[in-house]
């Protein structure tokens, strides 16, 4: 196959697919994100991109057999390491006796939350998720430098609204009358993270796909009005400002860093309000990221599209 | 010992290998970030299937199941999706900037520019900084 | 009675499969993938109450939402970039 | 009562799963994309609405209900939606019908 819109599209049903099997397999919180961003976000990028590089791949003429080669043999290698794995489902498997016990029954006590990923994420491993929203907000930083595009020339900001959007009517009068109740959706995934699946990262990811359907109808300079570049670029520091700032407050208060028992006189209400703004910043990063990412990807193909 | 019971372990070998063949043999830039996504997923069903317990629940915690699923690798892997998008931002970004210099996406392509053009591509870098040297001098 | 269902929105799921593998023209494979997504949303809903914990209906929820914004995303950007090259897909 | 319900919701289900099947048999087996459009959106509502009716009957009075209604409410206003955007984008891209076609001649 040669047409790389099909393969983009088969890579999105690849992405719902395995979102379901995630699913499947117990693991609901990381459905709910491989759904909004394997499914959601990194098809529209790849989808953004693809206008900007053309969408048909070279005919390729000899046969890569030296890869397929190196592949079969790595693969029978691997399978043959895992003769020594335990065995699917089983209990008794060592990932199942090490710190996972204590998190499975002591989270309730100690954290009061009933999503134990959540507590494991925002509490107990709350260093390392620090880590990688600090990668996500270095991933926006490099995105933006590496498409910088320089000032805005007049005549594109004539074009309000995508010619081919103005057509569809019905399409666009639809979408506006969803994207409050999208935003809202994304508001509680926020909130509700603590209780059933969902979580900042997943609840950014929404609230930026929100935006990122309005930017699609209505154009990008109308979806600039309301998110301005300098406001995007500084609630992207601001999330990853309130998530380190937690921690630095509790270390004033008196205990170690995300150490989230000393924000209130009760341990358990401390850990709430700990993970409600951990997870606040972690919303807010992500979200305004994807949308700095998509507004950045987009903003090139309008280039494009007045300087061809 | 039931051998038949690893079966988890190939698919996620199968994808991989899958993944890796679609890295190394195509050209195309794009494809290639394809398949650099098909082998991440492959690596987050190692890690979600390990945790997997046979009759366990989603660990959220309710008064009517008893036995959960691990929870640390599916934090693990939350956070690695995440991480995985943001860097195929970053590669798809590299690739439209590539794009943009080359002309082209395919690597072989991409390749013979670099090899024919490279004498040209040096007086390109030093040409204008002499001759800007040699204006300031006079 | 699940069980059936949830078998027979497998089955139907295959069949888009099929199809948006095989095309032929480019709004085939929109379509066949929107029919996909939406089987998903079924699916994950059917499976919900077969596996005993019905609570997980947010995730059909986030498919159904994410399912429309790819789908318009596939439509606005096709437009434009059939535009560059004007060969019509056979 | 019970049973009544529970049967209510096993015909919905199983009329659902028919009409999905039915949607996808045409998807695979219509000769060109308009007629695919008709039977895959036309059938999908019909059985989307039944199986997610089915499953809520099965729910009962909780908060399982008020969600599985805001997917049925979704799915019906964004899957006819994508529907008519993709024929009308199809159609301004130049594809014809076949049966015009054939009628023409």
């Amino acid at each position: 196959m040669h047409d790389l819109f099909a393969i983009v599209m088969l890579a999105g049903i690849y992405s719902l697919l395995s979102a379901s099997l995630f699913l499947d397999l117990d693991a609901v919180d990381v459905a709910f994100t491989e759904a909004s961003v394997g499914a959601g976000i990194s098809t529209l990028l790849m989808l953004a991109s693809l206008k900007l590089v053309g969408r048909h791949e070279k005919k390729k003429r000899y046969k890569p057999s030296l890869a397929l080669g190196i592949v079969i043999v790595t693969g029978a290698l691997l399978i043959y390491g895992t003769f020594d794995m335990p065995h699917f489902g089983s209990a008794d498997a060592p990932v199942h006796n090490h710190v996972a016990p204590r998190y499975l029954n002591e989270s309730m006590d100690e954290i009061g939350v009933p999503n134990i990923v959540t507590s494991v994420l925002a509490s107990y491993r709350g260093f390392d998720t620090l880590g990688e929203v600090v990668v996500v907000f270095t991933a926006g930083i490099g995105v933006m430098s590496l498409l910088l595009v320089r000032r805005e020339t007049k005549d594109i900001e004539k074009k309000k609204v995508p010619a081919d959007m103005q057509q569809q009517i019905i399409l666009r009068v639809v979408a506006k009358m969803m994207l409050p109740l999208i935003l809202l959706f994304a508001l509680y995934v926020q909130f509700h993270g603590d209780y059933g699946p969902g979580g900042g990262f997943q609840a950014g990811v929404i609230f930026a796909a929100g935006v990122i359907l309005y930017t699609m109808l209505f154009g990008l300079t109308n979806a600039r009005r309301i998110f301005k570049r300098e406001i995007l670029t500084l609630l992207t520091a601001t999330g990853v400002l309130i998530y380190a700032g937690v921690g630095v407050a509790c270390m004033l208060m008196g205990g170690n860093f995300l150490d989230y028992d000393v924000l209130r006189h009760d341990p358990v209400h401390g850990q709430h309000l700990g993970i409600l703004l951990v997870e606040l910043g972690v919303g807010i990063t992500v979200a305004s990221v994807m949308i700095t990412l998509f507004f950045k990807f987009t903003w090139r193909t309008v280039k494009h599209k007045y300087t061809s | 010992m039931n051998i038949l019971g690893l079966y988890n372990y190939w698919i996620v070998v199968a994808l991989m290998m899958i993944g890796f063949y679609i890295v190394i043999a195509h050209e195309n830039l794009i494809k290639k970030l394809i398949g650099l996504s098909i082998f991440q997923t492959a690596v987050f069903f190692l890690y979600i299937s390990v945790g997997k317990i046979t009759g366990g629940t989603a660990p959220i915690y309710d008064e009517r199941w008893q036995l959960y699923s691990n929870p640390l690798p599916h934090v693990l892997i939350l956070t690695a999706i995440v991480v995985g998008i943001a860097t195929t931002a970053l590669g798809l970004a590299l690739v439209v900037r590539i794009q943009e210099a080359y002309g082209s996406i395919e690597e072989d392509e991409i390749h013979a520019q670099d090899g024919s053009d490279e004498l040209e591509c040096q007086l390109e870098a030093y040409g204008p900084r002499q001759k800007y040297l040699g204006a300031k001098r006079k | 009675m699940f069980a059936v269902t949830s078998i027979a929105l497998l089955v139907v799921m295959a069949l888009a499969l099929i199809r948006a593998y095989a095309g032929p023209t480019l709004y085939d494979r929109i379509l066949a993938v929107n029919n996909f997504g939406t089987k998903t949303v079924l699916l994950i809903a059917v499976i919900g109450f077969l596996g005993g914990r019905p609570e997980f209906l947010d995730i059909a929820i986030v498919y159904a939402l994410i399912n429309f914004i790819s789908i318009i995303a596939v439509l606005r950007f096709f437009e434009y970039a059939g535009e560059r090259k004007t060969e019509e897909e056979s | 009562m019970e049973i009544i319900i529970d049967t209510i919701s096993w015909i919905l289900l199983l009329s659902g799963s028919f009409f999905c099947l039915t949607g996808a048999a045409g998807l695979l087996r219509f000769p060109d994309f308009f007629t695919r459009i008709h039977a895959a959106s036309i059938t999908d509502t019909l059985g989307a609405s039944c199986i997610l009716i089915g499953l809520m009957l099965q729910a009962g009075w909780t908060l399982i209900f008020a969600k599985l209604m805001i997917i049925l409410l979704f799915s019906l206003l964004a899957g006819t939606t994508a529907s008519h955007a993709m024929a009308k984008a199809a159609l301004k891209s130049g594809m014809k019908p076949q049966f015009l076609h054939t009628n023409d001649k």
